[in-house]
């Protein structure tokens, strides 16, 4: 394709996109995202409105039921730091079905693009997932403890799987499992009878995003739903992708404890002046904005190289284990600047704070 | 002589410290963590043990020692109190705060008490209210009003972040009895929490420590006996007062950054033992560079633990033995608040998805850490007071 | 629309860039480090090549274009720019700063000068002096003093830190003509190395870019030209002078931070070859729980050095889309400036004893890269610029 | 032995060793370390009055010619930090001799102790070193490239050695090498044919300290000169303590950056105030102070851990570790506080910044 030119600039297209998902989280969440999370549950019509921003269906062919527009991981890294800004569980659970439907786009036979992906291409939102991350210390998503066995006409799967988002309800999974040593992506059906999904997770942070953990007991999928089918799948592209997208909502919940933390230092009054009007709060408020201006930059490389079709390995690597690091940062920070007040529940930063430490710990939660 | 070998009566402290806290503590610290406020009854046996009660003995210790001089057989009751309280904290921070009778009120009671007062008040749960909606980490900007009416003290005013609002039987309430006076004029009052006006407004919900009751209290004309002011009439100087609870921070900073200690060493202890199981052995041998990530990033919380606590031992150790340790005592709050709060962080990266899931503690213990970098004087102010002393400036030279 | 891989042309640049770095400068840095001030004759050859040219088109950019607009073709000057010093850096940036006739007062004159001083002084090396004994940070706070005196201007007193003092032709001199007026009584002057009553007083002996000359000038009644005046007198407003130079500082940040950026990378190159070659390969895949502690940290360095370029390169393209940038050129240096020092030390530190012997410049990278967050605006002062920008204070608001 | 009391309180003669050492350095050094430094060399009389402090050979026995005095590791740890306060270059070359001397006479045979030790127990300062450290990336004390191999009545050892003190001069090498697995000590004479002192290194730091590559190529040993005979040595003891002797000098160097920073930054005036009187700056110094502190407390339980017989390789690996990283932090900042000026040899703090940072690197330049 012909080279496009190396810019910083977004495109009015882009703009426009990010200021649409800015004002519609403005308005479901500004007043909420705390009751969600002290709630633990996400209103079902706030994912629905944000489904119909059709970011995840848009990039789909029409034969499929989608729109059929370009696919832009950009876009979807500019879209997803949006919506982290607003609220992270949030981001997360309206854009998990991307996790399951795009892989399939991308990597799936046409038996099983015709198959699952039509009935997601719909109106209303319907929660698919996948499942990648293990419980487990040392877990590493390129190297799977849960296996998977061909067997006569199907694949047999055992393993435990963790922060699984919306397996309560969601009708297809996509299950990532070791296949004589390469991490495979397999499709598995709710009520399969292998599969049993277990209590709703209490986690760190995140408590309005519905979790679970799911184990496989000699669970049996038939050949035919191993994504690609007997060829396979490229694992490490949906990694790159899914890397990118938790780096932007690094850079979208750090943006939203540096703004809070920025307002609050102006506003509040200690020793006769602004704490912001104080050299140490003053200088966590400046490494706050450029480190999160760095984490977006480097997601949007990442997402850039993605786009470009070339292999994005190093970069979404480096994007996501930086934004890990600086999320954690910049959340600290948010908090440290409010003192007293950033340790309450009233103030939205120890939440971002719960919130941010998983872009390190988490992998393929959603993607670009 | 210098010897920071552990001696044993010290460890005999940390061991049967640890045993109450791995027995009573452990246990029921996720249950209070998730019931938010409710107090946890199973604390009621503590009522009698006293854990806290450093602060108690400071003004009784023995008199002033030449190092040279053989250090006393006795441990000291500063470090002591440090060592059970890292040891209480490895169990549950939350709970410790939340111990019967050794809140930070009872410190200043028995710190300042008449005996009458001490009479009255020695057996009563005691919380301290300070801070205020407009005064955070500037205690001197006290707004709240002591006016004397008769026999009685007139209060007026609103306290916020007060630890055991709602369990405590009276609390300790810092007001001004003369606004021009400034930080001289602010006082301490003794108020039972059944006074009319005066009214527990609200209880936070926190990030961590959740099993401790945090609470807002208002005073609107809450009348108070005339003997309630805290401490007798005579030693009312400029120095008494505020300047004297200040100091009691010296006693109490360092009993903080051994909170930050007990979580951070939880945390480590709980990431060690998972190394560990995946058959990692820590051998402190190899070159740094010769080792794994978990490793290398191990040992290098292990030797920030290791300066918190050393840090912090120093400065109750000082205390003991009638040092002036208003530097060291910041200097361990600044160090030990700090980097708790980052290795509770870090343990969690190191433990991947069981740092991010409720099944086990170290979420938790990210979370608690957090409030030792920001009470008893944010790491901010600890820095401040730091520099101040080593640079020999004043708070003008110095803001 | 925003596309941030890297272009073919912007490949070409580096490229060419890094193969004269790796064939000219590389190959000479260690010389010029241990022959402290001997001006390096090899760099003749590049009296021709302009690298730091960047900042004298930057008036002469094309005109300001909407994002959406398809970019220029032609890659932007100050882009071109950082890319350059960066790989000029990889090679050695003693030796840049030494590039003749590309001091930073070639830059001033560049973009203020008269025609007719572009005649006289545009082939002339021009070294800018600004920092007096008591002003470091603070420029505003300059002491030398011109006095017109017929058709000449009388100047006097010290400037140190000056850029190839040594070898530069001309200096330009900042002083004030009006303490009075302050800031923006503060004009440039250009005083020819030979003018009587202008002496070299010293040359520094320096932690690193010892290749560079810096050096301390005294002006005793000093006499030049009144036409010396750097710019036209018609456009002496309080908004030139002053705030013009310290403007060119949003052109010049990002130089530095590429120069950060640059040095850095030599250091991480240096360590990727010897990471490879004891067998370890870097494929940014697996689980930075799960790899040893060489990698990691390699990682994090990596990972912070491609935030330092990205922040760099965005000051650099919003200057050449005329866009004001005077925020994100101190984020770059910021960023840059800190990072770039941690990363050099860091790399000594898994080089082992490769990191502490001259046979190697990874000991060279160290010192010299510590500079970087030091000159034209400490670490501090960039910190200052962008917590003022990002909470709109003014200096007043946020000393 | 009885316990002693857990205690931070130095002892009289503590006190009165420490003020002796830091009057001794402040006047050889105060005015000259910069020279020295420029010049790259120490006056010999410089180590000679060092010398006559006679630290090293106090604790050596009478019947070996020295003083019969207690040892104490944290005597020593006292007035290494001492001395790097003045210098590290001097402390480490007066003090090299101990790393010689104390293994021998710790873990040395009766005969090795008879020959070796009582040559170096003089009123003039003999240099004698050892040679750990080697020129190649991953370097490890405990897994050595240079070997040592038996071979009839004496040991023949191969390699390369580097950051060797005064090998130039030095009549005797304790030489590291690995025998079989385990690092063990051999004793070689200068003028050995099989070992060549290369020319003199040029390193980050430590300018005036004259260290030397040393090669070994066939060098024969007799197996006499096998540091405690047969059944060999306990290197593991010989690295703790000079692990807790480079802690403790990180704690000098640090100190003294530390010293002349705050000095600075209350003297020098920008923006019409003293630097010092801005958080940014007062906050490096405050954590400065209290990371000093840290150091020293580490090696002092470090060096405490050692003086009571107790196994201190977790003490010490940590002191040492911890230095390294914080010696490096201290002494940048140190030239961060000056600025400009920092950066410049005409002030210290630039030289601590180089010195610093062989903390981290170095392993057994000298002992406790």
């Amino acid at each position: 394709m012909e080279e496009r030119d190396f810019s910083f600039g977004m495109s009015e297209e882009q703009r426009t996109m990010k200021e649409t998902v800015a004002r519609l989280m403005k308005g479901l969440v500004a007043n909420n995202a705390h009751d969600m999370d002290e709630k633990k549950e996400i209103p079902s019509d706030y994912v629905q409105k944000v489904w119909e921003l059709g970011a995840t269906i848009s990039v789909i062919p029409e034969e499929f039921g989608g729109y059929g527009m370009e696919y832009s991981p950009v876009m979807n890294a500019i879209i997803l730091e949006e919506l982290a800004y607003g609220d992270m569980a949030l981001a997360i659970a309206a854009t998990t079905p991307s996790m399951f439907l795009y892989p399939i786009l991308e990597m799936g036979t046409d038996e099983q693009k015709k198959k699952y992906i039509p009935p997601y291409c719909d109106a209303a939102f319907k929660p698919c997932t996948i499942a990648i991350n293990e419980p487990r210390f040392r877990f590493d998503p390129v190297a799977l403890e849960t296996k998977a066995v061909k067997k006569g006409g199907s694949y047999v799967i055992n393993g435990k799987k963790c922060f699984v988002p919306m397996a309560g309800d969601a009708r297809h999974l996509l299950v990532a499992a070791d296949l004589d040593g390469t991490s495979e992506l397999f499709i598995v059906a709710a009520g399969n009878p292998g599969m049993k999904v277990g209590e709703r997770e209490r986690n760190l942070g995140l408590y309005a995003l519905a979790t679970y953990p799911v184990t496989f007991e000699n669970c049996e999928v038939p050949a035919a739903d191993r994504l690609g089918g007997d060829k396979g799948c490229n694992f490490d592209a949906l990694l790159q992708k899914s890397r990118v997208a938790l780096a932007a909502i690094g850079a979208g919940v750090s943006r939203a404890s540096f703004e809070y933390a920025r307002d609050y230092s102006k506003e509040r009054v200690q020793f006769g002046e602004p704490i912001a009007s104080r050299q140490s709060v003053a200088f966590m408020i400046a490494e706050m904005a450029y480190e999160v201006d760095a984490m977006r930059l480097m997601s949007l490389k990442a997402a850039s190289t993605v786009e470009a079709g070339l292999d994005a390995r190093r970069e979404s690597y480096l994007a996501k284990l930086y934004a890990g690091d600086m999320t954690m940062k910049v959340t600290d920070f948010g908090v440290q600047v409010l003192g007293g007040h950033g340790y309450v529940r009233d103030h939205p930063v120890e939440r971002f704070y719960r919130n941010g430490r998983g872009i390190a710990i988490l992998e393929g939660m959603t993607t670009v | 002589m210098i010897n920071l070998v552990t001696s044993e009566k010290m460890t005999q402290i940390r061991n049967s410290m640890n045993g109450m806290a791995k027995g009573m503590l452990r246990p029921i610290a996720r249950k209070y963590d998730v019931n938010e406020h409710e107090y946890p009854k199973e604390l009621d046996m503590f009522r009698s043990i006293k854990i806290m009660g450093g602060a108690k003995k400071k003004k009784t210790g023995e008199e002033p020692r030449k190092d040279d001089k053989p250090a006393p057989k006795k441990l000291g009751t500063n470090l002591s109190t440090v060592i059970s309280i890292e040891e209480m904290c490895w169990g549950d921070a939350g709970l410790l705060l939340s111990l019967p009778n050794a809140g930070l009120g009872n410190a200043a009671i028995a710190a300042v008490a008449t005996d009458e007062q001490m009479e009255r008040f020695g057996n009563k749960w005691a919380a301290m209210a300070i801070t205020e909606p407009g005064s955070g980490s500037d205690s001197g900007s006290i707004t709240a009003t002591a006016v004397l009416d008769g026999d009685e003290w007139v209060l007026n005013g609103e306290k916020i972040f007060v630890t055991c609002a709602d369990r405590c039987d009276v609390v300790v309430v810092w007001a001004t009895v003369d606004k021009k006076a400034g930080k001289s004029g602010i006082k301490s009052f003794i108020v039972e929490k059944d006074r009319p006006g005066f009214k527990l407004e609200k209880l936070e919900h926190k990030l961590g420590i959740r099993a401790s009751d945090t609470g807002t209290f208002v005073l609107d004309n809450c009348r108070i006996p005339k003997d309630n002011l805290l401490g007798s009439a005579e030693v009312k100087t400029a120095t008494e007062g505020f300047k004297g609870v200040m100091k009691t921070f010296d006693n109490t900073r360092p009993m903080v950054a051994s909170m930050a200690l007990g979580i951070a060493r939880a945390a480590l202890d709980f990431t060690r033992e998972k190394l560990e199981e995946s058959g990692i052995k820590l051998d402190y041998n190899r070159n740094p560079n010769n080792i794994s990530s978990l490793e290398k990033e191990f040992y290098i919380m292990e030797s920030n633990l290791e300066a918190m606590r050393l840090l912090t031992w120093r400065a109750a150790w000082m205390a003991d033995n009638q040092e002036h340790n208003n530097l060291e005592a910041s200097m361990s709050k600044a160090k030990a608040g700090r980097y708790g709060t980052l290795i509770t962080q870090k343990c969690c990266e190191l433990l991947g998805p069981l740092g991010y899931t409720q099944e086990y503690l170290a979420e938790k213990w990210m979370r608690d850490s957090k409030i030792m970098d920001i009470f008893e004087g944010t790491g901010q102010i600890q820095h401040l007071i730091v520099a101040r002393n080593v640079l020999e400036f004043s708070s003008k030279q110095l803001k």
